[in-house]
């Protein structure tokens, strides 16, 4: 059990390589058993762990044995854990969608698979920067390598665009590490975070540049508008299962702002307090205006579903830039809600694609669906949950957001954009649903594949942890909350995590 | 398969592991030894032709006139680069060659590159012509015949061919 | 008089490099820019050796070994390329 | 160190030094690729080999054991530095670069570019170079 | 459980009931379906007499406290009168809508949506807290797009669902906002403390916003002007549904609300103007609108809303007897307008039509059902004797009551009065233009009576109107009474519920109604006329233009801010770096720090003009590719001279090695790409971009010297002093990789296995254009593997070999380590692919790649694995010296299986990339044809 | 010195940012490379410049600091890995799409699609 903190990065790392080998990358049934095992397997201990932070506290995993600030360390607190049982649920149901036969598309779908979770574990796990970077490049570089997967020209295109994008994004991450380094002389997070409030002058505007250029490169895996435009189409030529995994790297972004900009530059970070707020405040509303517009222009369900990607993050960076407690616990089950819902918003949109035809998932007329039934309803629960309409989970995320905008100021800025996007994901969604599902010329396209149990099994699962999320809202906000409280409080965050300064009282 | 494969390759790494760490000790021989099999035993399947070295003496005799050649040569070359241009007379040459092996041909077109003012240029297809260029080509004949008796003979010698 | 010998022999190397760019940079053919890089390899290596006397540690001696087995290495393979213009065929 | 030890360094670096030095004057000033191929093909590894020698004997006895490794860079290079120079002197021809004018046995280079036997070698080694424009 | 939570929840499990139950006769399923909300009617009529009494009950479970969630239900008065209307007219719509749908319909699915409403309108009005509401608010809202849908294949369904969704979502937004503000303003979502906080809420700032926002919730649900466009466009649904949802139900959810909120919002002159405004405007004209429609059920909706606007005309007023009034109304109005539309829907269903201009004379075929509708028609007209006029009657006195318009008050009574005449006009009109004026036109059936139970609804409710009507006090007085006295949260006022009050000015106001609306009815032509000038436009239709065009307008403005071009986002990402970097590096005084700097000397002045040029060059010639790829070999042979020179040899040798491998990939690219690079950057964009990089150089540039230039103390010295004690090495680079670090090393290799395992994927289904000529047109060389290279190769493998077996086993303790001697080795291999070629490798070489990075990666891994069997963390390192005879003393290190891991990785993943490559192209080469 | 490095450092971050703007895939790579080359050498300045101070223990009296040594050798590794997987997706790019532009369309044919109906993100 004393390990626990570090399975959600090494299990997956195991069976990712053991894929490779000999007798388990022979057959593609081993891989997908094994696979499937592995998920599983990930998900309990990533529910222990969640249970065990909650009851006992923010615990720490000291790797090599080095203490911080001069090891490497994993922090399981709330927050992190919470995030790692989300990525693993959501890469078990994707992973499942894709061993119904997406996984036979091209080759090392099931390793690279588990690297891309444990890319996204590591990063949430972490409590290094630079040990960040490294599994940053870690789920981009698996991210690439399952974006081209399946093959076509879209998914060429639309994968060099975003891997340029973000070698450049990692060329601005290490100038920002390089610069904090320079300033600060650390690596660790909590370390930095004891030490930020004690740069003055010429060090403290360093530092601020540093933390700016990591602003911009979280800001860029987040979606902050202008950053954001990579996404739409690259998510939407995604294949399915990869689209849906791919659901949680913005969240990533946001996950680190809410490490680096609210833990490391947050309140107590003296001359550097609350730097990336200035940025946060326009650019995140505007995200919300950007993804409404382009639900607006999205002629296709899955760029529809895309846009409502940079949609909820720009609801997500909404929350970081109000940084405070209320916001944070409002964005993290914000954050569980939305991944879950646009996960599984993905799916759907492959399997009605593959029914209707020529059609694809386009907003035309065409040939009925041949599962109307469960696509009806799977979809309908989606589009209520990401609109935010009750009884599913949006509408906490949003009430949670809306209550989180305290002043009149933010009140006044924050509130008619929320709504209106709602209002417009409203009549996009009633529209796109509407027609996808009874816009038709009557009879089925006959060759169209149905959607094998396993697939709908994965949207099944998807799709209900909205209303599961709505329904235990009262635990689940409450775990987010107490998160939100640990990563605001220094004395929860910061201070127990570095035993030199507990002890001898280095501040 | 047989232990050393390519013993002379072994000897060759067994001395260039101790000339590498600078030690004679008995652990770094005992580490020369391992490589000095093992790096034979696993690179044996990538090699062509085993060619073998029949006089390695002759060979080490070899070695030391080319370098003193090299020396000699160099001077010239120095003089001719630093001189005046003006009288510069380079030229192209084809070299018939008896050498048949791949291994004595390079020997050949190495050692003619590192001496007096000529660089090999190219082999024909047939393998029985060196094309050479002369920096200054003053006495063709002279050239041709230094090539085919100061170097080829010897290295047929060497490789017992 | 070695600390002299080692200045000498730096501005030799300095003289030798921006020869080396020069044609680099100059051509006219590419061949002529690859020999210049073949050549920068070397008197990089001598450099090298240099400062390791200089300086008077061995810690550069790898590095010289690398440039050498590289250098050639990158060579050929730039001819190769111009030759067959797929360099593993 | 002994003085004599410091000189023998220093005249092997400075022999290492002029020859590197005439090496990249020879790359600089020679007239066309092919004479330019010999000035680094022999003198930069002439002047390459001094300096190492001189940097082994320097090591030898900075550090009392004797070191050698730097022989290896020389050997090393003596190996590769022909075959780099014969790989240069193929792309070269291959490209058609033209040699300088009066070098000799110009219409030589077509047949060595297709590698191709000297179909009038007879003639070419008696006959003057007048007469031999292709 | 308290028995009130069983209220909601008996409809909420009754959804699933038809569900399973359809497979049945349809009567079984009608009978199924009606058994749980009749059960729940029951269980509400058995807390009626303690709420006659003037009892509330409530009930809640926690949901989610911190957001001031609670699933809290009440029971007063009010919620008794809106809870049974919604079971009792729902149970009635059952019964009606098993004979209404026809075979092709699912039934099944049709009783389960209408249930999941049922249960939805119970839940807005039982809610007794703030956020709840709206939860079942909404959820009424995508009931009804259900429901107006059912029919989903018709595009008027579809979008008449859609807009009418639009516009209560929109609403239902609003109403959101409003709620939230009024919890906040009172501290509680409890609608119980809100409802006692009128005074502070009425004081608060936040007033206005919240009558404004509640409101908006309110109009558009109960269709007011200006949002009452959508509720004759959901008449594309069943007729069940509008019985149902648009006279009884939903569309009062609005007038519930207003009544619910009346103690904390009403009372001010705010609230005054725009409800009773509102209200006026929508009675005038749904009565005008109703006049002109030839649609049974148009003419009905738009009677819906004119009656609607008298009721919300009635809750502005502002008066207690008002607020009775409205109430009292409500219950009028929902049962002759359900009765009405259930009679429309038999019509429909007997004669196949709802087009009262092909509708004559019905009273012939269907003589019982017309006398029916007549008498509801009456009740909606206000005939004595009927429901409808006990509450026309109280409406008009209070209108004579009202003096907040001050001397332009008298208006209000005379435009009721009109409205009275409108709807006495469309009241006769549905009398006698459909069951008289002739004969039926074109009918697509022969019309007759409907079956029998099909007009028991329509009875029952009928005959409501007539006992209400002449029996007022008895029937509906407690209940009216007691919804009242819930709903002013007070004491309430005396009314009277008489039929006859004398002859007064209302009773004056009301026979001028019915004498005027006879009179408009018979002099209809003069209007039709009048009306056909003005252009008629389908709300639908403009609605789904407006639509369009922002989608248009969407896309276009996407089509301008995202090109789809990488450059722009390029441009988008830099430029923000630069605005986030430059403006605090304006602060930044003086940008040298304390630091003593190092002298400058000739070298470095060399190496740094080197790579300035090569840098620029590779600039100015990238367009020429090949001498592009050489000038950044100079850059980067300068930076691995830079890495050795400041004391870094591990980086030297590395980047280094790196570089090789990159420009041979380079070049294995260059021969597949373009070999020209086309001349296409406008020069405005290359000023742009010229600026963009010499802003971020500079930018770069000053921070990296400030940096340098300043002291700093950083966590390095404990690896100093840690590295031989601790990791067992004297390479402290190499330590901190695969040891205090290890976990970056082992995430790193992961990266590069990842890569080659991408860039397999990449080639795999690689087709490619394979150039028969180089960049000059010139054939290639026919000398594949030139001897001298071949020969030298071979012979330089194995010290390749032994060279990297050096740097490996050296690097824990001098510059080196895994992964240098694995690139090592990889150039050595690709050295070899170079001189010899795929084919002839292809026989010699048989690594599996593939198991190569697995097993680098699991060697890896399992080192950091292997400590927890000592019970230490991950990747806790273990070494120890040893002694052997001979030998002497030596070190072994976890750390070094480590490394092995790192180096099989690194050859794994280069060789995959490289061997996989070359096989591209090992098929056939295209020979240039001879012309060329 | 350290004016000359960081001089240094900003020529190739400028040389790097120019050509990664670029429309063609190889000048990009070519960009990115130099990029990188100008990223590992500032994240190895941020440790401060010093001579002679290799940071093996016993080869020198004092040491450089090694923290970001270590780190920029995993940088360097993996701008290796992110350079090659950029190298061959733009061959694969240019065998998908037929040219080697990084938005897979050649400029002339954005002029044809600007004035078509069909905008945005089709
Ligand atoms: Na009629
Ligand atoms: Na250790």
């Amino acid at each position: 059990m004393q390990h626990l903190a570090i399975l959600p990065i090494i299990l997956p790392l195991l069976t990712g390589a053991l894929l490779l080998l000999p007798p388990f990358s022979t057959t593609l049934a081993r891989q997908r058993a094994i696979g499937v095992a592995s998920f599983a397997l990930q998900i309990v201990v990533a529910a222990i762990l969640l249970m065990q932070t909650h009851n006992e506290g923010t615990t720490q995993y000291i790797l090599g044995n080095w203490q911080a600030p001069f090891g490497i360390v994993l922090v399981a607190d709330s927050m992190s854990t919470l995030l790692v049982l989300l990525c693993v649920f959501l890469a078990f149901c994707a992973h499942l969608y894709g061993c119904a036969g997406d996984d036979k598309e091209g080759a090392y779908f099931h390793p690279l698979f588990m690297f891309q979770v444990m890319g996204i574990n590591g990063a949430f796990l972490t409590g290094d920067i630079f040990n960040l970077f490294v599994f940053f490049e870690i789920l981009l570089i698996a991210s690439y390598a399952l974006l081209i997967h399946g093959g076509g020209k879209q998914k060429t295109q639309a994968t060099v665009h975003y891997v340029i994008l973000n070698l450049v994004g990692s060329s601005i991450f290490l100038f920002g590490l390089g610069i904090l380094y320079g300033t600060l002389g650390t690596l660790n997070m909590a370390d930095m975070a004891a030490k930020v409030g004690s740069l003055e002058g010429s060090n403290a505007i360093l530092a601020k540049i540093g933390a700016s250029m990591l602003l911009v490169v979280f800001g860029l895996k987040a979606a902050l508008l202008p950053l954001h435009f990579w996404l739409p189409r690259t998510y939407a030529s995604a294949s399915a299962p990869v689209a849906a995994i791919f659901a949680i790297m913005t969240k990533v972004g946001i996950y680190s702002i809410f490490r680096v900009h609210i833990m490391i530059f947050g309140d107590d970070a003296g001359e550097l307090a609350n730097i990336a707020q200035t940025w946060l405040w326009p650019l995140s509303l505007l995200t919300i205006c950007i993804g409404t517009v382009g639900i607006f222009a999205a002629p296709t369900l899955k760029l529809l579903v895309a846009n409502m990607v940079v949609l909820s993050a720009g609801s997500l960076l909404v929350c970081a830039a109000l940084q405070s407690e209320v916001a944070t616990g409002a964005a993290l089950y914000y954050l569980l809600h939305s991944t879950v819902v646009t996960a599984g918003l993905f799916l759907l949109a492959d399997i009605i694609a593959k029914q209707r035809g020529k059609a694809e998932d386009r907003f035309v007329r065409s040939k009925a669906l041949k599962q109307p039934i469960f696509l009806g309803i799977g979809f309908a629960v989606g589009a209520v949950a990401i609109i935010g309409m009750p009884p599913l989970s949006g509408f906490v995320g949003k009430i949670l957001i809306l209550q989180a905008a305290q002043s009149t100021a933010e009140m006044i800025w924050v509130w008619p954009i929320m709504l209106i996007s709602s209002l417009a994901a409203l009549i996009t969604l009633s529209r796109a649903g509407t027609t996808l599902f009874w816009r038709h010329s009557g009879g089925v396209q006959d060759d169209a594949p149905e959607a094998s149990y396993v697939q709908l099994l994965a949207v099944f699962l998807l799709m209900a942890a909205s209303p599961l999320l709505a329904l235990f809202g009262g635990s689940v906000v409450e775990i987010a909350q107490t998160a939100a409280h640990t990563l605001h409080d220094p004395n929860l965050s910061v201070l127990p995590l570095l035993p030199s300064i507990q002890s001898g009282g280095v501040q | 398969m047989r232990l050393l494969p390519m013993p002379m390759h072994s000897l060759l790494l067994f001395v260039v592991w101790l000339m590498l760490n600078n030690s004679a000790s008995v652990g770094h021989i005992v580490l020369a030894l391992f490589f000095a099999i093992t790096i034979p035993l696993l690179t044996s399947g990538m090699r062509d032709e085993k060619q073998k070295i029949k006089r390695p003496f002759l060979a080490v005799r070899y070695f030391f006139m080319v370098l003193g050649d090299i020396i000699t040569a160099n001077f010239e070359v120095a003089w001719l680069v630093v001189g005046p241009l003006k009288k510069l007379q380079p030229g192209f040459i084809a070299i018939p060659i008896d050498i048949e092996s791949d291994l004595g041909i390079t020997i050949l077109a190495s050692t003619v590159s590192l001496t007096p003012g000529t660089v090999s240029a190219e082999i024909s297809e047939d393998k029985q012509w060196l094309y050479i260029h002369a920096l200054h080509l003053t006495n063709e004949k002279e050239l041709v015949d230094t090539v085919k008796t100061r170097y080829e003979n010897p290295i047929k010698e060497i490789l017992g061919c | 008089m070695l600390d002299w010998a080692l200045f000498i022999v730096a501005i030799f190397i300095c003289i030798a490099l921006f020869l080396n760019l020069w044609r680099l940079m100059v051509g006219p053919k590419l061949s002529d820019r690859i020999l210049a890089l073949d050549t920068m390899y070397i008197n990089t290596i001598a450099l090298l050796m240099l400062y390791g006397i200089h300086m008077g540690t061995s810690l550069y001696f790898e590095a010289a070994l690398l440039i050498a087995m590289l250098g050639f290495v990158s060579t050929a393979a730039l001819c190769k390329y111009l030759l067959r213009g797929d360099i593993i065929e | 160190m002994s003085f004599l030890v410091e000189t023998i360094i220093s005249i092997l670096l400075v022999f290492g030094g002029i020859f590197l030095l005439v090496g990249s004057i020879g790359l600089a000033r020679l007239p066309d690729i092919y004479t330019r191929l010999h000035a680094p093909t022999k003198a930069s590894t002439l002047g390459i080999s001094g300096v190492l020698i001189a940097s082994m004997i320097y090591h030898s006895v900075h550090t009392g054991t004797f070191s050698v490794n730097e022989l290896l860079i020389t050997l090393f290079l003596l190996i590769t530095a022909p075959v780099a120079a014969n790989m240069i002197a193929k792309t070269a021809l291959h490209q058609d670069t033209k040699a300088i004018e009066r070098t000799k046995g110009q219409e030589l280079m077509e047949t060595i570019k297709e590698r191709r036997a000297p179909t009038l070698s007879e003639e070419q080694t008696d006959t003057t170079q007048e007469n031999k424009q292709v | 459980m308290n028995s009130l939570i069983w209220i909601p929840l008996l409809p909420l499990i009754g959804t699933l009931v038809p569900l399973f139950s359809a497979r049945y006769s349809r009567t079984a399923c009608a009978f199924l379906t009606a058994g749980l909300p009749a059960l729940a009617l029951f269980l509400i009529l058995s807390k009626a007499p303690e709420i006659f009494d003037g009892q509330a009950f409530h009930a809640a479970i926690p949901w989610i406290p911190s957001m001031g969630l609670e699933l809290a239900f009440r029971l007063d008065g009010l919620v008794l009168l809106f809870a049974l209307l919604i079971l009792g007219i729902g149970l009635l719509v059952i019964l009606y809508a098993r004979y209404y749908l026809s075979d092709q319909d699912s039934i099944g699915k049709f009783y389960s949506y209408l249930i999941f409403f049922m249960f939805a309108m119970l839940g807005v009005v039982m809610s007794d807290n703030l956020i709840q509401i709206w939860v079942f608010w909404e959820l009424t809202s995508i009931s009804s797009f259900l429901l107006i849908s059912f029919w989903g294949h018709k595009s008027d369904a579809r979008k008449g669902a859609r807009m009418a969704l639009a516009v209560t979502g929109a609403g239902g937004l609003a109403l959101l906002a409003g709620l939230l503000i009024l919890g906040q303003v009172v501290g509680s979502y409890s609608l119980q403390d809100v409802l006692d906080s009128g005074d502070l809420v009425r004081a608060s700032a936040s007033y206005p916003v919240i009558v404004v926002l509640v409101l908006l919730g309110a109009f558009t649900k109960s269709a007011q002007f200006p949002f009452h466009f959508w509720l004759p466009n959901a008449m594309a649904a069943p007729t069940p549904v509008s019985a149902y949802l648009h006279s009884a139900t939903m569309v009062k959810a609005g007038i519930f609300l207003m009544a619910r909120f009346y103690p904390t919002l009403a009372g001010t002159e705010l609230w005054f103007l725009i409800v009773s405004m509102t209200g006026l405007a929508t009675f005038l004209l749904g009565g005008y609108l109703a006049l002109f429609q030839h649609d049974l059920k148009g003419l009905l909706a738009n009677s819906t809303i004119s009656h609607l606007g008298l009721i919300t005309l009635l809750l502005g007023m502002g008066t207690d007897l008002a607020l009775v009034a409205a109430i009292f109304h409500i219950i009028n109005h929902a049962t002759f307008k359900a009765s009405l539309f259930m009679a429309a829907g038999i019509i429909d269903h007997e004669s196949g039509s709802r087009d009262m201009r092909q509708l004559n004379g019905l009273w012939k075929y269907m003589p019982y059902t017309a006398t029916l509708a007549m008498v509801a028609s009456s009740a909606m007209a206000g005939v004595p004797l009927l429901n409808g006029f006990l509450s026309k009657e109280m409406f008009f006195t209070e209108t004579l009551h009202q003096g907040s318009l001050g001397s332009l008050s008298w208006m209000v009574p005379v435009m009721a009065t009109l409205g009275g005449v409108l709807s006495v006009a469309y009241s006769t009109r549905f009398i006698h233009d459909v069951f008289f004026n002739g004969e039926p036109i074109n009918l697509p059936k022969t019309p007759h009576e409907p079956p029998r139970y099909m007009r028991v609804p329509v009875e029952i409710l009928v005959f409501l109107c007539l006992v209400v009507g002449m029996f007022p006090g008895f029937v509906v007085g407690d209940l009216l009474y007691a919804a009242s006295g819930a709903a002013l949260n007070d004491f309430v006022p005396y009314y009277s519920l008489a039929v006859w009050h004398g002859l007064n000015f209302p009773l004056l106001m009301s026979f001028i109604a019915l004498i005027g609306g006879l009179f408009l009815y018979y002099n209809r032509q003069h209007l039709f006329k009048f009306q056909a000038q003005f252009p008629a436009s389908d709300p639908k239709l403009v609605f789904e233009g407006i639509v369009q065009q922002i989608s248009r307008r969407a896309e276009q403005f996407m089509a301008i801010v995202d090109n789809a071009s990488l450059q722009r986002y390029i441009y988008f990402v830099l430029s923000l770096t630069i605005v986030m970097s430059a403006i605090p590096l304006l602060d930044l005084n003086t940008t040298a720090g304390r630091r003593p700097e190092i002298p400058v000397d000739a070298l470095s002045i060399t190496a740094a003009v080197l790579l300035t040029i090569s840098g620029l060059a590779t600039v100015l010639w990238h367009r020429k590719r090949m001498v592009a790829l050489i000038t950044l070999s100079v850059v980067g042979l300068v930076v691995t001279l830079a890495f050795a020179k400041f004391s870094a040899p591990d980086l030297a040798l590395t980047q280094l090695s790196v570089e090789v491998v990159t420009i041979i990939l380079l070049m294995l690219a260059l021969f597949f790409l373009p070999q020209k690079t086309p001349k296409e950057s406008s020069p405005r964009r290359i000023v742009r971009d010229l600026g963009i990089a010499a802003m971020l150089g500079g930018i770069v540039g000053t921070i990296s010297y400030a940096l340098m230039t300043r002291p700093l103390d950083t966590i390095s010295d404990f690896f100093l002093a840690n590295s031989k004690t601790g990791g067992g090495g004297t390479n402290v680079v190499n330590v901190i990789l695969v040891d205090f670090r290890g976990f970056d090393t082992l995430g790193e290799i992961t990266v590069l296995g990842i890569a080659a395992l991408g860039i397999y994927k990449l080639i795999a289904r690689m087709k490619l254009f394979m150039p028969s000529s180089d960049l000059n047109g010139r054939p290639w060389s026919t000398d594949s593997h030139p001897i001298l290279l071949a020969v030298i190769s071979q012979s330089l493998l194995p010290l390749a070999l032994l060279v990297s077996a050096y740097i490996f086993l050296r690097g824990h303790n001098l510059p080196g380590g895994g992964f240098i001697a694995g690139l090592i080795t990889s150039v050595a291999i690709i050295q070899q692919y170079v001189a010899h070629g795929v084919d002839w490798m292809k026989s010699r070489m048989k690594l599996d790649y593939q198991v190569m990075i697995g097993s680098g990666i699991t060697i890896s891994a399992l080192t950091g694995v292997g400590s927890w069997f000592f019970d230490r963390p991950f990747l806790t390192s273990w070494f120890d010296y040893f002694y052997l005879p001979a030998i002497g003393k030596f070190e072994l290190a976890s750390a070094m299986i480590f490394d092995l891991g790192v180096y099989l990785t690194v050859i794994g993943a280069t060789m995959l990339i490289l061997a996989n490559l070359g096989k591209l192209t090992t098929s056939e080469r295209p020979v240039l044809e001879e012309h060329d | 010195m350290e004016g000359l490095y960081a001089f240094c450092v900003g020529i190739l971050t400028a040389c790097g940012i120019f050509l990664t703007m670029r429309g063609r895939s190889f000048s990009v790579v070519v960009g990115l490379t130099l990029l990188s080359y100008a990223v590992n050498l500032f994240l190895f300045a941020s440790g401060r410049l010093k001579l002679d101070a290799a940071a093996v223990l016993g080869q020198s009296e004092n040491y450089s600091d090694p923290l970001p040594q270590a780190l920029v050798l995993t940088a360097i590794v993996i701008g290796f890995a992110m350079t090659a997987f950029a190298v061959i997706l733009a061959m694969r790019a240019r065998a998908d799409l037929g040219n080697d532009h990084v938005d897979g369309r050649l400029p002339s044919s954005i002029e044809t699609r600007k004035s078509g109906k069909q905008g945005g993100q089709r």
